[in-house]
């Protein structure tokens, strides 16, 4: 169908776009790991041993596995929930889990210190009973859940409307129950999205910066993940220490997204 | 999903559904909805009336808010209308064309989603400043990017794109290659291909794509801080003026813009879909974004 | 195992609109019975019914005596076979077709070597040991049938519900595996319902045939039945290629609106009428009359198939018998094997057969 | 650690209580029989900081850009409203001014306040609305402004006007704000605390930046507090009040100068006043006290916002 | 329109596997043509490729003695119709038909009223003319299936390809389609090849079959001779139910290694061979050997299916007679009607007919 008359449009439109990623996306990353690197390898790789770059690497690790877990396990009850039952009120339940899209992570931050800040709701109650939510982890946390909430569900959901539900009715009729079905068949058919889901929500968490700065107090050591130590940094004139973690954390980003396209790729080729 | 129809209600017996576990995986899927977006939300929906009407009316009344709603929205818009075509023409590339190196590039469009908005805040800052590999030349070429509204449609149009490509990219890999192929046969020219038989279809999920780069811009405070230049009723972002109003300790008045903001992108977004239904008419069966 | 449904009503999910409506039927242990109808029948309807895989309905719908929601299903001894086979797309063939014995709960199940052997056993019996390992994206249309099957039957099942299994076959391949199939049901003493559109299956594989009709049942019988006395128009219409004649009954004759088609006799009140007759069911008398009769091209099984052209009308019939030129001329055509049905038959009424 | 204290601070003296937080445990223990203690500190823009505090986060120690953040936090509980009065000099460790840092040379030859709203100059200061330095940079101007002859608060708000338009950048913090002077190469002179302006013509960029200490400036007093409530749920009454006074030691007094913060002790004083430029500086007291101020010129709808409505 | 390939070798894309190997085929002006053969064998790569829609290619392919990428595409006068209908789902039926016109370069496009006044006509044409503003999605199969075609035709071509055009519809249908294709076809004096895996299908339609298997052509004739004289067992096969019965060649008489099966004079060298036959060419000779005969269920057209259990197998034939009790009892089974291949034959030679 390619007549020769448009050999030449594939060449032009490809350099085009290869301009433009180039430009927009692959010249912050180069210029993220060229300041990270302007004093070497080593100097950058010191930075991070700093006390408080590690434990702000161990809070952002601990509050993404802890955001991952809860958002993928209701991901999945809410995608199996809206795919495989007929109910009142669906619709509603969708619009509500996709809401949190479409609300500013300062808004997200806002919405905890409504309720947990000493001038929220509960926060001066919960603090006389020694519980602290607003500016200690567990409001990061809840910042966190709450701009991360709808990737699970929201990759899961098309894959599972798409697969039926004839697989789940034939491992019913074979005597499989609800956690059976989900594990056995349900989950690993719809693996590759879960993941994918996963891995957004994974990136989203660690990378969260205007919710988490809205409830954290920059607590050094205490409350600052890395994207806020980041700041932190680059505001004590610590610029290759910021860079250098920035570029930490464009490479699990990097990872994230190279593993997403793998298992994709794998899968694509497991399922022609 | 299926629609809701509203015959018969509640003139019928209460079913059960067929497969077992409903019961249970609704309960869950309640509770974590309840507990992380219902519950927050409720407090937002109702902070602002806590002190009666009068801080909501000021909030109405305030000029600069609806200088930085506007500066929002109108980067927002902006930087959608940049990343539809460059959005189409990438996804475009990458699957048709499949060019040297492009699972690469298809790897590197996710980026902008996953690093912190902090980091793409500061880098595009450097960037496009006035000593930036990019702002340096522009400045001498009378161009100003960084501390401007068009750094935040800069850092917005880089938030924005992933949005775009990743809505297109499955369903132009979808389309039936013999469609094309027909209106091939039928005599249509390339061009014509496109704009008649493939831009209708790629239609709504560009405008899906386009309805969540949107919903996510007006929101977007990391990345646009730092670029933007922050002055009020020029570069002021509406997310900023709310931690300003914040910083104010003034709870009412940014809990009001909160709800505002939150209430004109949801409106933004209802738009948005009718407008994509109204666009796939005829395409009954709809992708399920 | 004996299924009995009376006065059964099934409604659509959350809406008042009949799936099914008011079904009675009757299968009784080890028949094999065939639903057959046009698509959107509610044959599926009706097969998932009978699975228990709805719940919202009215009436009686009993297995072996008891309500089928009594007994957990593991306990119910139902194969279900999807039109689209379901099968586990991450799973083995092997592991599909353990797949109900893996998930019984562990006082009850099978060991590891004995669920092996199970499988090897239906590996064989489907004729495809060695594919034990492939995944079912590997397969054919066939082979996946015949894994549904096998995962089907692994726990034993005495009744097995089967939703379109050769859909997606090719003509030649399906009468073989529907023969087996009928072969496993004779030696396993199953009660098989098959779901199939096409009723020359149905009346090779099925002792029974129940024909649906917007989420009825017009009539179950068994081929000969619906062959001599269809209930319905529709009946006689859907089981095969039918030639229509409208006409007039009038002291104790039909009469045919075409003058060049043979009035016959036929007992039934005056009125008017239409004959339905199938093309081989046509006979030609040879000078007696107007019509003319071409030769249209090879058809199978040896018969041959004419074209009959009258002043009014052209019509096609089917013989075994390579007509001579002669007898192509002048014809007149004798429809007396037909079936008259009076016109409010098309509709509801039980009509009489000719 | 038996003690851990959290210091609340702002933006430009992260290097600062780096150091006293260093030199601190070593005083305790000194003082306290081997009693160790940790302290950490936290920074931001200033009216950022007393906000999480006031809204919850656990902060032994308050050490603000103003009097007035830390009035907030005393006005809704979390410590005696006479709280200023608990410490010498108005519990203020450390004076400051503001003035302005320009690029080495001074190429655009800038010298006074006028000089900041000539044709082509862009001015670089942090949002008053967020951040306590730049309140202190305002208030400079306003107060340089009621002082000309012929001054009145309608010329004062008209050559703030002037100032603000020559703003290409509003930045959330200070520190901010010297990020974008110093590190994006963005405008031509920055107004900044005097330490921050130091700090970075002198160890940052020798060979890039000056200093301009402009005829008349004002009096930075950036105060110091325990949070009442949290040293008593914490229980580190003790400790929080020996680590401000380490501050008005004069051990504490030459770390601030080392820093560039002007020691209230004279002795350091003194000692320290060859690092300092003279300037003639007016205190925010003479220009109405920070409550008036406050009110009239930060709060929704102040003087500030109506520089910028149209 | 005349269609001429010759050594025509077709690759897959970007790889030296052969799709299509060594094609020679004509097809003369007003043609109706089918291109018959198993999944895979072919068929619409070949379809394709007299299309245009391939490019990279080795031979000869002319269309009216032309190559045919030297004209552009609108004025090649091809009508196609995909297997899937590939209709724009976004535009109305009536838009989908006029598209072929409405891009047509503005100097020789049409009006507007004339484009309308085109769609209506093939709206009529194709009996839908109520069905302008609707939109594919909201049509049945049969329909869409017709609009594809009034799309295809909306141009006026003078050569239709159709690839697998029935699909997707029932039995009942099809049929009466692909009558009015037909009639089509003759009426617009047009030049169509139709893909079809159906032979009886093809048979019923086209005046030639051209049989694929693996990217060739295996023979290429009309019904009756691919009847009468199969070239190959694949073709015999493929174009309805065979039985086979191995035997060997020897003095003039073919005899089956199946001893209740008579031998016949078949002149061929000596060796073994096997005769293929269709069920219905078989014959009994009753009380002349030790076979028995059981009678099957209901079989369609009037005709009779017969179970022919031997000592060595047991097979099936079919015939309109009913037998009685006594013809079933120690037969002896005629099969001289069947066609002797040699083993050879079954790969690649060219075979003697029986
Ligand atoms: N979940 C459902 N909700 C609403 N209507 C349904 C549902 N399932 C089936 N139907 C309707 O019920 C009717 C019967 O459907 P069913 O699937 O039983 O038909 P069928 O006889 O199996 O047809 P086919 O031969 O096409 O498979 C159809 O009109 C269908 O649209
Ligand atoms: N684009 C392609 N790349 C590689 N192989 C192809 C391609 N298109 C078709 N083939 C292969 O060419 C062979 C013939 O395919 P074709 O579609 O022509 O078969 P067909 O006769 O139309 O079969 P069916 O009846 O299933 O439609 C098949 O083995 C197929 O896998
Ligand atoms: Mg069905
Ligand atoms: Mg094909
Ligand atoms: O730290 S500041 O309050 O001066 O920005």
């Amino acid at each position: 169908m390619t007549r020769q008359s448009s050999r030449i449009t594939p060449v032009v439109l490809t350099l085009l776009s290869y301009t433009i990623i180039g430009l927009l996306i692959v010249l912050p990353v180069a210029l993220i790991l060229h300041e990270a690197l302007r004093q070497g390898l080593h100097t950058a790789l010191e930075t991070l041993k700093d006390p408080e770059a590690r434990s702000a690497i161990r809070l952002t690790a601990c509050v993404t596995a802890i955001v991952t877990v809860i958002n993928t396990a209701g991901g999945i009850a809410a995608a199996w929930t809206l795919t495989k039952y007929d109910f009142r009120g669906a619709r509603l339940l969708v619009s509500l889990i996709e809401l949190p899209i479409s609300v500013s992570p300062v808004i997200a931050g806002l919405v905890w210190l409504l309720l947990f800040g000493r001038q929220g709701w509960w926060g001066n109650w919960l603090g006389h009973h020694g519980l602290h939510i607003a500016f200690a982890v567990p409001g990061i946390i809840l910042a966190a859940l709450f701009v991360t909430f709808p990737y699970v569900a929201r990759t899961l959901m098309p894959y599972m409307e798409q697969q039926g539900r004839a697989a789940e009715e034939a491992a019913f009729l074979l005597g499989a129950g609800f956690w059976k079905t989900l594990i056995h068949v349900t989950l690993p058919d719809a693996g590759w999205a879960l993941l994918s889901g996963i891995l957004l929500t994974t990136a989203r968490a660690m990378g969260e910066f205007g919710a988490v700065a809205v409830i954290s107090g920059h607590i050094p050591g205490v409350t600052e993940t890395m994207p806020l130590h980041i700041e932190t940094l680059y505001n004590g004139y610590q610029s290759v220490a910021a860079f250098a973690m920035a570029a930490l954390l464009v490479l699990v980003a990097m990872t994230t997204v190279l593993i997403r396209m793998f298992l994709e790729r794998s899968f694509r080729k497991q399922h022609p | 999903m299926k629609l809701l129809t509203v015959t018969g209600l509640g003139s019928f017996p209460r079913r059960r559904q067929t497969l077992p576990g409903f019961s249970l995986s609704l309960g869950l899927t309640l509770l974590w909805t309840g507990l992380l977006v219902v519950l927050p939300l409720t407090a937002l929906l109702l902070r602002p009336w806590q002190h009666g009407l009068s801080p909501m009316i000021h909030a109405l009344h305030d000029a600069r808010m609806y200088a930085a709603l506007r500066v929002s929205f109108i980067c927002a818009f902006l930087a959608v209308l940049i990343d539809l075509p460059i959005g189409l023409l990438l996804a475009w590339t990458l699957v048709r064309y499949r060019p040297p190196g492009h699972r690469a590039v298809d790897a590197l469009i996710d980026l902008p989603f996953a690093i912190p908005t902090a980091v793409t805040g500061i880098a595009l800052a450097t960037l496009y400043g006035p000593g930036g590999w990019i702002g340096a030349p522009a400045g001498k070429l009378g161009l100003k990017l960084a501390f401007s509204p068009a750094g935040i449609v800069i850092a917005l149009t880089f938030i924005g794109l992933p949005f775009i490509v990743r809505s297109v990219e499955p369903v132009l890999r979808s389309f039936p290659k013999d469609v094309e192929e027909a209106a091939f046969l039928l005599g249509a020219s390339g061009w014509q291909r496109f704009c008649r038989i493939l831009l209708p279809a790629l239609a709504p999920p560009l405008l899906s794509g386009a309805g969540l780069a949107f919903a996510r811009s007006i929101g977007e405070y990391g990345s646009v801080i730092f670029i933007a230049g922050n002055q009020p009723f020029h570069s002021e972002v509406a997310p900023l003026l709310i931690v300003m109003r914040l910083q104010e300790f003034n709870y009412d008045g940014a809990t009001s813009i909160a709800l505002i903001l939150l209430v004109t992108a949801l409106l933004c977004l209802i738009a948005v879909s009718h407008l994509r239904r109204s666009v796939s008419s005829g395409l009954v069966r709809e992708d399920g974004a | 195992m004996s299924i009995t449904l009376e006065a059964f009503t099934q409604y659509a999910p959350r809406s008042s609109r009949k799936l099914l409506d008011n079904i009675a039927l009757t299968v009784e242990d080890r028949a094999f019975v065939a639903l057959v109808g046009p698509s959107g029948a509610g044959k599926t309807t009706l097969l998932r019914a009978i699975a228990g895989l709805y719940s919202h309905s009215e009436g009686t719908l009993l297995i072996d005596g008891l309500p089928i929601h009594d007994r957990p299903v593991q306990d119910r001894g139902i194969g279900f076979v999807f039109q689209n086979y379901a099968l586990f797309r991450h799973m083995t063939v092997a592991r599909n077709i353990a797949f109900g014995l893996d998930v019984l709960p562990r006082a009850r199940r099978p060991d590891r070597a004995a669920i092996q052997r199970r499988v090897t056993e239906l590996l064989d019996l489907i004729q495809l040991p060695h594919l034990a390992k492939a995944y079912p994206d590997q397969l054919s249309g066939g082979q996946r049938q015949r894994v549904a099957l096998a995962r089907a039957l692994a726990t034993g099942p005495r009744l097995l519900l089967l939703d379109e299994p050769f859909g997606a076959l090719d003509p030649l391949v399906r009468r073989d595996i529907r023969r087996w199939l009928r072969d496993l049901h004779d030696r396993m003493n199953l009660t098989t319902i098959l779901v199939t559109h096409d009723h020359e299956e149905a009346m090779d594989v099925a002792d029974t045939l129940v024909v649906m009709q917007e989420g009825r049942i017009v009539q179950a019988a068994d081929a000969s039945t619906l062959n001599g006395a269809p209930q319905t128009p529709f009946v006689m219409e859907f089981l095969g290629e039918t030639l229509k004649f409208p006409g007039i009954v009038r002291a104790g004759q039909f009469v045919p609106d075409n003058t060049d088609i043979a009035p016959f006799p036929f007992e039934g009140p005056d009125g008017d009428a239409t004959a339905f007759i199938r093309p081989h069911d046509v006979f030609l008398l040879p000078g007696a009359g107007q019509a003319s009769v071409e030769k249209r091209p090879h058809f199978s099984n040896g018969l041959f198939r004419y074209q009959i052209v009258t002043a009014e009308a052209a019509f096609e019939m089917i013989t075994p018998t390579d007509l001579s030129p002669q007898e192509m001329q002048n014809v007149r055509v004798d429809i007396s094997r037909g079936k008259i049905f009076y016109p409010a038959a098309a509709s509801e009424d039980p009509p009489k057969p000719a | 650690a038996d003690y851990h204290l959290l210091n609340v601070s702002y933006d430009p003296t992260r290097e600062l209580y780096s150091d006293i937080n260093h030199a601190f445990p070593a005083f305790w223990s000194k003082t306290n029989s081997g009693d160790s203690v940790v302290v950490t500190s936290s920074h931001g823009g200033s009216g950022a900081q007393a906000r999480s505090v006031l809204e919850g986060a656990p902060a032994d120690i308050v050490t603000l850009g103003l009097a007035y953040d830390i009035d907030i936090l005393a006005q809704n509980g979390l410590l005696a409203t006479d709280w200023q009065k608990r410490l010498p000099h108005n519990s203020t460790p450390y004076t400051s001014t503001i003035v302005f840092l320009v690029r080495k040379g001074n190429p655009k030859n800038i010298h006074d306040w006028p000089d900041l709203i000539r044709d082509g100059i862009q001015v670089v200061t942090p949002n008053p609305k967020t951040s306590g330095g730049a309140r202190w940079n305002y208030l400079a101007a306003w107060g340089w402004a009621l002082h000309q002859p012929g001054g009145t608060e309608q010329s004062a708000t008209a050559y703030l006007k002037a100032l603000f338009a020559h703003v290409p950048v509003l930045d959330t913090g200070a520190r901010g704000a010297t990020n974008s002077f110093v590190q994006r190469g963005l405008g031509d002179v920055l107004i900044a605390w005097e330490d921050e302006a130091l700090l970075a013509s002198r160890d940052l960029g020798p060979d890039k930046f000056d200093i301009v200490v402009p005829p008349l400036t004002i009096l930075a007093e950036p105060p110091v507090a325990t949070v009442d409530r949290n040293v008593q749920e914490h229980g580190t009454e003790a400790v929080s009040r020996a680590y401000l006074d380490f501050l008005f030691s004069p051990e504490g007094q030459r770390i601030g100068a080392r820093h560039y913060f002007r020691p209230v002790d004279p002795a350091i004083q003194a000692e320290t006043a060859a690092v300092f430029p003279h300037t003639t500086t007016f205190d925010v007291a003479s220009l109405g006290g920070w409550t008036r101020l406050q009110k009239a010129h930060f709060s929704d709808g102040g003087v500030f916002d109506q520089i910028y409505s149209h």
